[in-house]
């Protein structure tokens, strides 16, 4: 008899264990539960969060937390480590079905970029274009914009070229760079501004146009860079570029002088501190002639 | 058999017994089968040790068969095993010996003595032997270096370097062996751990076995003629045939399972590019290092038939001859 | 009873055993008691542990009394140290965060490869964002200049060591700093060199081969530095940076000022650098030079192992970290001093035209750091100690006792460390000769050259062999990890525009201000896409020049 | 087993071989006595013969850092021990005396678990022990080892007792004896030998425990000893001295053990071998 129950009991015990994690779906409200989604979701544990939202999905929730969780499964099939990108598209689409012009945003955004990371790139890109004209003045087509510059910039694994990428051709570089321009002239003062100046900075020192880099870095600091190591990355760039490529040595001097100044705590304020004695050496010696030091033959 | 039984309908007036099994039952079925339960549960689970499981079907087992690091394991697992047969050699060898010692007084005194080491912690008979193993203060490489055997070393490996038999230079003139931070030389090393392998609870059993060999059997065999050697073949190993066989079991649960041994003497990921890395501690590796406790399980699962199979092989065809 | 008594008393060891197991419950029961924060006569107090792999006695007992110190401020609380050697941490922390017994303050950041890939999950969500926190001031601080300061900004590097970039939040609060120098046995120098330390590389070469004469006429086993395969590198680099400073220009094609993997990778790949320019050379035959002077074998040699050589008096020199001074300070018998590894002057004439300067330590971040569990029933006391450890005077006092260096901004360090203070002044790493993939033919055949096996040559040859086999794939490495960064970035962009668009749940987990979140990962996404752009761009540029036959890759 | 004649050289060989054994076998405590003098610069001088002076503060300091792991090694091998005993005996008396219904296949349930390895157990055991409040607690790690170690024996106490004349059982009944009476006045009494080399095994084997403290203690002050140790040679800069001094203050209790009990226990392995 009491085998039975011992073993009744473990199988009970053992089933309330291995389902602990499923069965709190009751103990806490949905939106606790989501918030449980969300966080595995932010430590990558994403079959917990899918099960959390899809808990939520299932049930009668509120249209703001139903959005939350088809938002939240969406995002876990797109961005997992692998990705399921069928199940994502599913779950934007469901998206698209509620009825606000957030989800509907998110929808948009989130299809285009799933065709994208499946490598359908005509689609992705007519797609992100959609965004940009569906909903010009949204958080959505500023971002829409930059992933479709970077799909237009972006280099394509390719085996037959050598080093096994082929890297983007001149005019979809220059779609890419009239794409972020038009957007920035368009929403200046858009929050992802400075974010898209780097992004043209980077392509035009590519293209190795150093004037129109150092234009887009100047921008781009005058907007303001939240992360500190990134606006040192341009004060450098502007400093460096204009001593070695354009010979604006006042410019030089002047972003040197910043660096050292603002960046005393960084592994390049000995190499600025001693190009910006070098920079003062040659305007002293005024319209320095072609002195500057030829290191740059690689770039 | 002088058991009592008790049937089913006089269970009544014989309760009382459950009672007093119910402490030991109890407890086997909380902290031995209960986990043991949940392990083979979430063997099909991707489980982080912590709250977060998904269910995976056989995922866990597929990946445990074609994990590089496992067929590997196993593989270092089957050396030591085989190292461990021959590590039972002077087990044998010095009981029979000590009985084999005539005075009477003269072989008590022999197994109070050999019992003796039995009181250090196993702790620090492992940290004295990583001790031992250091390269720089350690007494092998000072008792290598004094007798000239490490010289002999360095040519035999030169030797067998240059007769392509070994690939590269593990020992090299003036150089220290690094015994447990070099990936060639750890197993050598974890082989010869605990020389000169004399198990203690191994001799006081085989002398027990030894004892009921009775004296007019030697005399006999003396009148015979029987050398030493014979003697032990055919009268002495099989009458501690079984107490070999049950060492045997030890052995294979004790080799397969243990792996303190490797925690202590190299580390949770198995000493210089995992060279020792056991079953058991990849395992341990995968539950508290890289929180995969589900594929931890799963491969908990997979010793537990491995040694269930070796152990049934063992009893079935290492037959005891009477 | 008294039957008992009697019986006991025929079996003396039981007698004794169960007197014994009587002492050692009166132990076990003391120890619960004040475990649990009793006292006798006292009210209970609040416990909190800490956690951490600083086992020298010295840490230890400057750890202790900064503790001492706070509970009289605090007679409420009262703070333990768990002391778990660095081997074992990384399993011991994982463990009492899977059973919910980890102590309130925990040392984070160790565990290797498999370690570093997890604390970001662990901080996520074992460990309390400390956001809300940092931007306060440091209560105190009172009375101080930095009483109104926030508490990140006390910070001499502005508690970026306290910067979680994957989570883009603050989760560790650092308590002390590090760089690394070359200790000598100041007696043994004297004795055989003379007073002042080389200066010079020549000097210092000059002075290795006077330490091992010396060793040899005494019979002593002494050499001239301790070293292990760790200790080696720090030679190794801190020369690497002095010669090759100028290829910062070169190389640096995206002009971002670190020249990437693949950066110095491609140029090697395709000849455009070659091994045997002549700084590059000059770098491996010094270090080739120095090697001499390192015990035979040391790359098999451990850490501890070194620095025994060295406290026995069995050689002059070893390089190792700030973090060792007090431990190597107590055990020495010797007098210990501390200078940088020199370099070789300009008048050199075989490396001296090469030189530019020394390795800079302007980017060092504050080390030592703590993070503060969830399941912390007193993480609010918790921060609140964090706060007092690393409140100006405190922060101070326990870096002096501790012989390190402090973090927070006026905070003087003891004299004896004034010769570990980060010097600004020096270059940064401008070159990678590993390459991506090829780390293991590098240390291997590096190896034989530096022992003597090949030739300067040979190595080059063997080396660039081992090279073009393997980069291609290990580039396409970098690239597949480079894009799971960003991955993951996108993956924090879509919490936060999610939380944005006030998705309940998502806004309960992101934690400070959303909008501000948004853009900065979006900048990093941006900075990291062109990064991968223009390496990618580089690489196939350096690998068409490599198909190229010979003769024709000028540009 | 003495025999007629024996040659001087087979004599010689034998106790030489087993002199030889006996030095290895000893090293490691001359290793640790003769290190455990030392400091630091002697014991790199000459690691292996004894110097002056003789440091016995390294003594002093090995006590301080395990002393505290003694206490609660000898808490939980004691508490074990007997937890395991107490159970084993109580249904060692059940398995052997009759044969209640379902015994048999309890017995298999119970036999399976010998070859159970420990190790596939860890991590739920560990999850269940925390669900059960029993981690960073010397109770529930005593618990938790009694329910693991009481099946060998359990395993041997049942052939013991199955073996014992039924008379004196009968006797007992007769007097009115129940169960539990039964077990003190005629199991312990008859079994004591064997019970006693048992409980020395679990003893050793709770003392040198080390996985399961190791990830279910938590606070310093409550670590057993083999744990301790462990966590002591992690130091960065070994103190060998202090160190040996530890190690071997660490075997003195069971040395203390063993010169009490060895002859019981040399009979008791003999007896059990020859039964089980």
């Amino acid at each position: 008899m009491r085998l039975a129950k011992l073993s009744v009991f473990a199988i009970v015990v053992a089933a309330v264990l291995a389902l602990g994690c499923g069965s709190k779906h009751d103990s806490g409200s949905l939106d606790a539960l989501l918030a449980e989604g969300w966080q595995a979701y932010s430590t990558g544990d994403f079959d917990f969060a899918a099960e959390c939202f899809r808990g939520v999905e299932a049930t009668q929730a509120t249209a703001d937390q139903t959005y939350s969780a088809i938002l939240g499964l969406a995002t876990v099939y797109h961005l997992q480590s692998n990705p399921d990108f069928g199940k994502a598209r599913e779950y934007y689409a469901l998206l698209a079905s509620l009825d606000t012009q957030n989800a509907r945003k998110q929808s948009a955004l989130g299809l285009a970029r799933v065709d994208l990371a499946e490598g359908k790139d005509a689609d992705g890109q007519s797609k992100l274009t959609a965004v940009m004209r569906d909903y010009p003045d949204s958080m959505e087509a500023d971002e829409a914009a930059i992933h479709l510059a970077e799909s237009l910039f972006a280099p394509r694994a390719d085996e037959s070229k050598p080093g096994g990428f082929g890297v983007a051709g001149e005019a979809s570089m220059q779609r890419g760079l009239k794409l972020l321009e038009d957007r920035l002239s368009a929403r200046p003062g858009n929050p992802l501004a400075s974010a898209m100046h780097m992004m043209l900075a980077n392509k035009y020192i590519e293209l190795k146009t150093f004037d129109k880099a150092v234009e887009n870095l100047l921008a781009a600091e005058k907007d303001g860079i939240a992360v500190e190591r990134l606006r040192s990355v341009v004060v450098w760039r502007i400093a460096r570029i204009s001593e070695l490529q354009l010979k604006d040595y006042g410019l030089a001097e002047r972003y040197y002088q910043r660096y050292v100044h603002d960046f005393g705590r960084t592994e390049l304020y000995y190499r600025a501190l001693k190009s910006l004695e070098r920079v003062r050496a040659l305007t002293a010696k005024e319209n320095g002639q072609s002195s500057a030091p030829q290191q740059n033959e690689g770039a | 058999m002088a058991r009592q039984t008790v049937r089913l309908r006089q269970i009544k007036s014989h309760w009382p017994l459950y009672l007093l099994l119910l402490p030991a039952l109890g407890l086997i079925a909380t902290f031995m089968y209960l986990p043991a339960a949940t392990g083979i549960l979430h063997s099909f689970y991707r489980w982080d040790g912590d709250e977060l499981a998904t269910y995976i079907g056989a995922d866990n087992f597929t990946k445990a068969f074609t994990d590089p690091t496992i067929r590997h394991a196993f593989a270092v697992v089957g050396i030591l095993f085989v190292a461990n047969l021959f590590k039972m050699i002077p087990s044998i060898i010095t009981a029979v010996v000590i009985h084999r010692v005539i005075s009477d007084k003269a072989r008590y005194v022999y197994r109070l003595l050999f019992v003796v080491p039995m009181v250090i912690p196993g702790m620090v008979v492992l940290l004295i032997w990583k001790f031992f193993y250091n390269p720089v203060v350690g007494l092998l490489n000072s008792f290598l270096t004094a007798t000239h055997l490490l010289d002999l070393f360095v040519k035999a490996n030169a030797w067998l370097v240059n007769v392509h038999l070994a690939d590269k230079a593990i020992f090299m003139a003036d150089r220290s062996p690094a015994w447990l931070g070099d990936s060639s030389l750890v197993i050598p090393a974890l082989i010869f751990w605990g020389f000169p392998w004399i198990g203690i609870i191994g001799v006081l059993i085989y002398l027990s076995g030894l004892e009921k060999i009775p004296k007019s059997v030697y005399e006999c065999a003396d009148l015979d003629g029987v050398g030493w050697f014979r003697k032990f073949v055919y009268i002495e190993l099989p009458l501690i045939a079984t107490q070999v066989r049950i060492n045997l079991v030890l052995l294979i649960i004790g080799v397969l399972s243990d792996y303190g041994l490797m925690l202590v003497l190299l580390d949770s990921s198995g000493g210089p590019g995992g060279a020792a890395m056991v079953p058991g501690l990849y395992m341990y590796y995968n539950a508290f290092m890289k929180r995969e406790a589900g594929y931890a399980c799963a491969i908990g699962i997979l010793l537990f038939f491995i040694i269930l199979a070796l152990t049934f092989i063992n009893n079935k065809f290492v037959r005891v001859e009477k | 009873m008294l039957s008992l008594w009697e019986n006991l008393r025929k079996y003396p060891a039981l007698l004794l055993l169960v007197l014994v197991f009587a002492a050692s419950c009166v132990v076990v029961a003391v120890n619960a008691y004040r475990g649990a924060g009793g006292a006798v006569g006292q009210e209970r107090k609040k416990v909190l542990r800490i956690a951490h792999w600083q086992l020298e006695q010295g840490i230890r007992n400057a750890i202790d009394q900064l503790i001492a110190d706070y509970e009289k401020l605090h007679p409420d609380v009262e703070v333990r140290q768990i002391l778990i050697p660095e081997t074992g941490y990384f399993q011991w922390v994982n463990t009492q965060l899977i059973g919910r017994t980890a102590p309130d303050m925990i040392e984070v950041g160790s565990g290797g490869t498999v370690g570093w890939a997890l604390w970001p999950k662990f901080y996520a969500r074992y460990f309390l964002p400390l956001d809300r926190y940092v931007d306060e001031p440091n209560p105190y601080n009172k009375g101080t200049a930095l009483e109104k300061v926030p508490w990140r900004k006390t910070y001499f590097d502005e508690m970026d060591g306290g910067y979680e970039e994957t989570l883009q939040s603050y989760y560790r609060i650092p308590l002390s700093a590090f760089t690394e120098r070359l200790y000598y046995n100041k007696d043994l120098v004297e004795e055989v060199w003379g007073p002042t330390f080389p200066t010079t590389y020549e000097e210092f070469l000059e002075m290795c081969r006077k330490l091992a004469e010396y060793g040899k006429k005494n019979h002593r086993r002494l050499v001239p530095i301790a070293g292990s395969g760790y200790n080696f590198r720090q030679f190794f680099n801190a020369y690497r940076t002095a010669f090759t400073a100028d290829y910062l220009d070169p190389l640096d094609v995206d002009w971002n000022g670190v020249v990437s993997r693949i950066e110095s990778a491609g140029p090697i790949y395709s000849g455009r650098v070659k091994l045997t320019e002549t700084p590059i050379r000059a770098n491996f035959e010094l270090v080739r030079e120095l090697s001499e002077f390192f015990p035979q074998g040391y790359t098999s040699l451990s850490r501890d192992e070194a620095v025994f050589l060295f406290l026995q008096g069995n050689a002059a020199m070893i390089t190792t970290g700030s973090w060792d001074y007090e431990s190597l300070g107590v055990q020495s018998e010797f007098h210990l001093a501390v200078t940088e590894i020199p370099l070789p002057s300009k008048s050199n004439p075989r490396y001296g035209s090469y030189v530019a300067g020394p390795q800079t330590e302007a980017g060092i971040h504050g080390g030592f750091p703590i993070g503060v569990t969830k399941m912390s029933r007193n993480a609010e006391v918790a921060l609140d100690f964090l706060q007092y450890a690393t409140s100006l005077k405190k922060n101070e006092e326990v870096n002096r006792a501790m012989y390190w260096l402090p973090v927070i901004k006026g905070a003087e360090p003891r004299d004896e460390l004034r010769p570990f203070a980060p010097h600004t002044e020096g270059y940064s790493a401008s070159i990678e000769y590993e390459g991506p993939g090829a780390e293991m033919a590098y240390a291997q055949i590096s190896i034989e050259y530096l022992s003597g096996k090949l030739s300067y040559e040979e190595f080059v040859d063997q080396f660039m062999r081992a090279y073009h086999r393997e980069v291609p794939a290990g580039i396409q490495d970098v690239l597949r990890n480079d894009e799971q960064t960003l991955n993951q970035e996108m993956r924090f962009a879509a919490i936060r525009r999610a939380a944005l668009t006030s998705a309940p749940g998502a806004t309960a987990v992101a934690t400070g201000d959303s909008a501000a979140q948004y853009k900065r990962i979006m900048e990093a996404y941006v900075a990291q896409v062109g990064v991968r752009d223009s390496d990618i761009r580089d690489w196939t540029d350096n690998a068409r020049l490599a198909e190229q036959p010979a003769g024709q890759s000028g540009r | 087993m003495s025999r007629t004649s024996e040659s001087p050289l087979a004599r010689w060989l034998k106790h030489g071989y087993l002199w030889i054994m006996l030095a290895l076998v000893f090293l490691p405590f001359y290793v640790m006595l003769v290190v455990s003098f030392k400091d630091n610069k002697q014991f790199s001088n000459h690691p292996w013969a004894p110097t002056w002076p003789l440091h016995w503060e390294n003594w002093i300091v090995g006590w301080n850092t395990v002393g505290v792991c003694i206490a609660n090694s000898i808490f939980i091998a004691v508490l074990t021990t007997v937890i395991t005993l107490c159970v084993a005996v109580l249904a060692a008396y059940v398995f052997g005396r009759y044969k209640v219904p379902f015994a048999d296949l309890l017995w298999a349930a119970i036999l399976v678990l010998m070859l159970m390895p420990g190790v596939a157990n860890l991590i739920p055991l560990f999850n269940l022990m925390r669900g059960l409040h029993l981690l960073n607690s010397l109770v529930g790690l005593c618990i938790v080892s009694a329910a693991g170690g009481q099946i060998v024996c359990l395993y041997i106490l049942r052939n013991f007792i199955e073996d014992m004349p039924k008379e004196f059982f009968e006797c007992a009944r007769i007097d009115g004896a129940s169960h539990l009476q039964q077990i003190i006045h005629v199991v312990i009494p008859q079994c004591g030998g064997i019970i006693s080399t048992l409980a020395i095994l679990n003893f050793v084997g709770a003392w040198n425990s080390f996985i399961l403290p190791l990830i279910a203690i938590r606070d310093p002050e409550k670590l057993p000893l083999a744990v301790g140790l462990y966590q002591l040679q992690g130091a960065y800069v070994k103190q060998w001295g202090p160190l040996m001094a530890a190690y071997f203050i660490s075997a003195v209790p069971l040395v203390v053990l063993f010169a009490f009990t060895m002859r019981f226990f040399i009979r008791g392995i003999s007896e059990g071998a020859i039964k089980g």
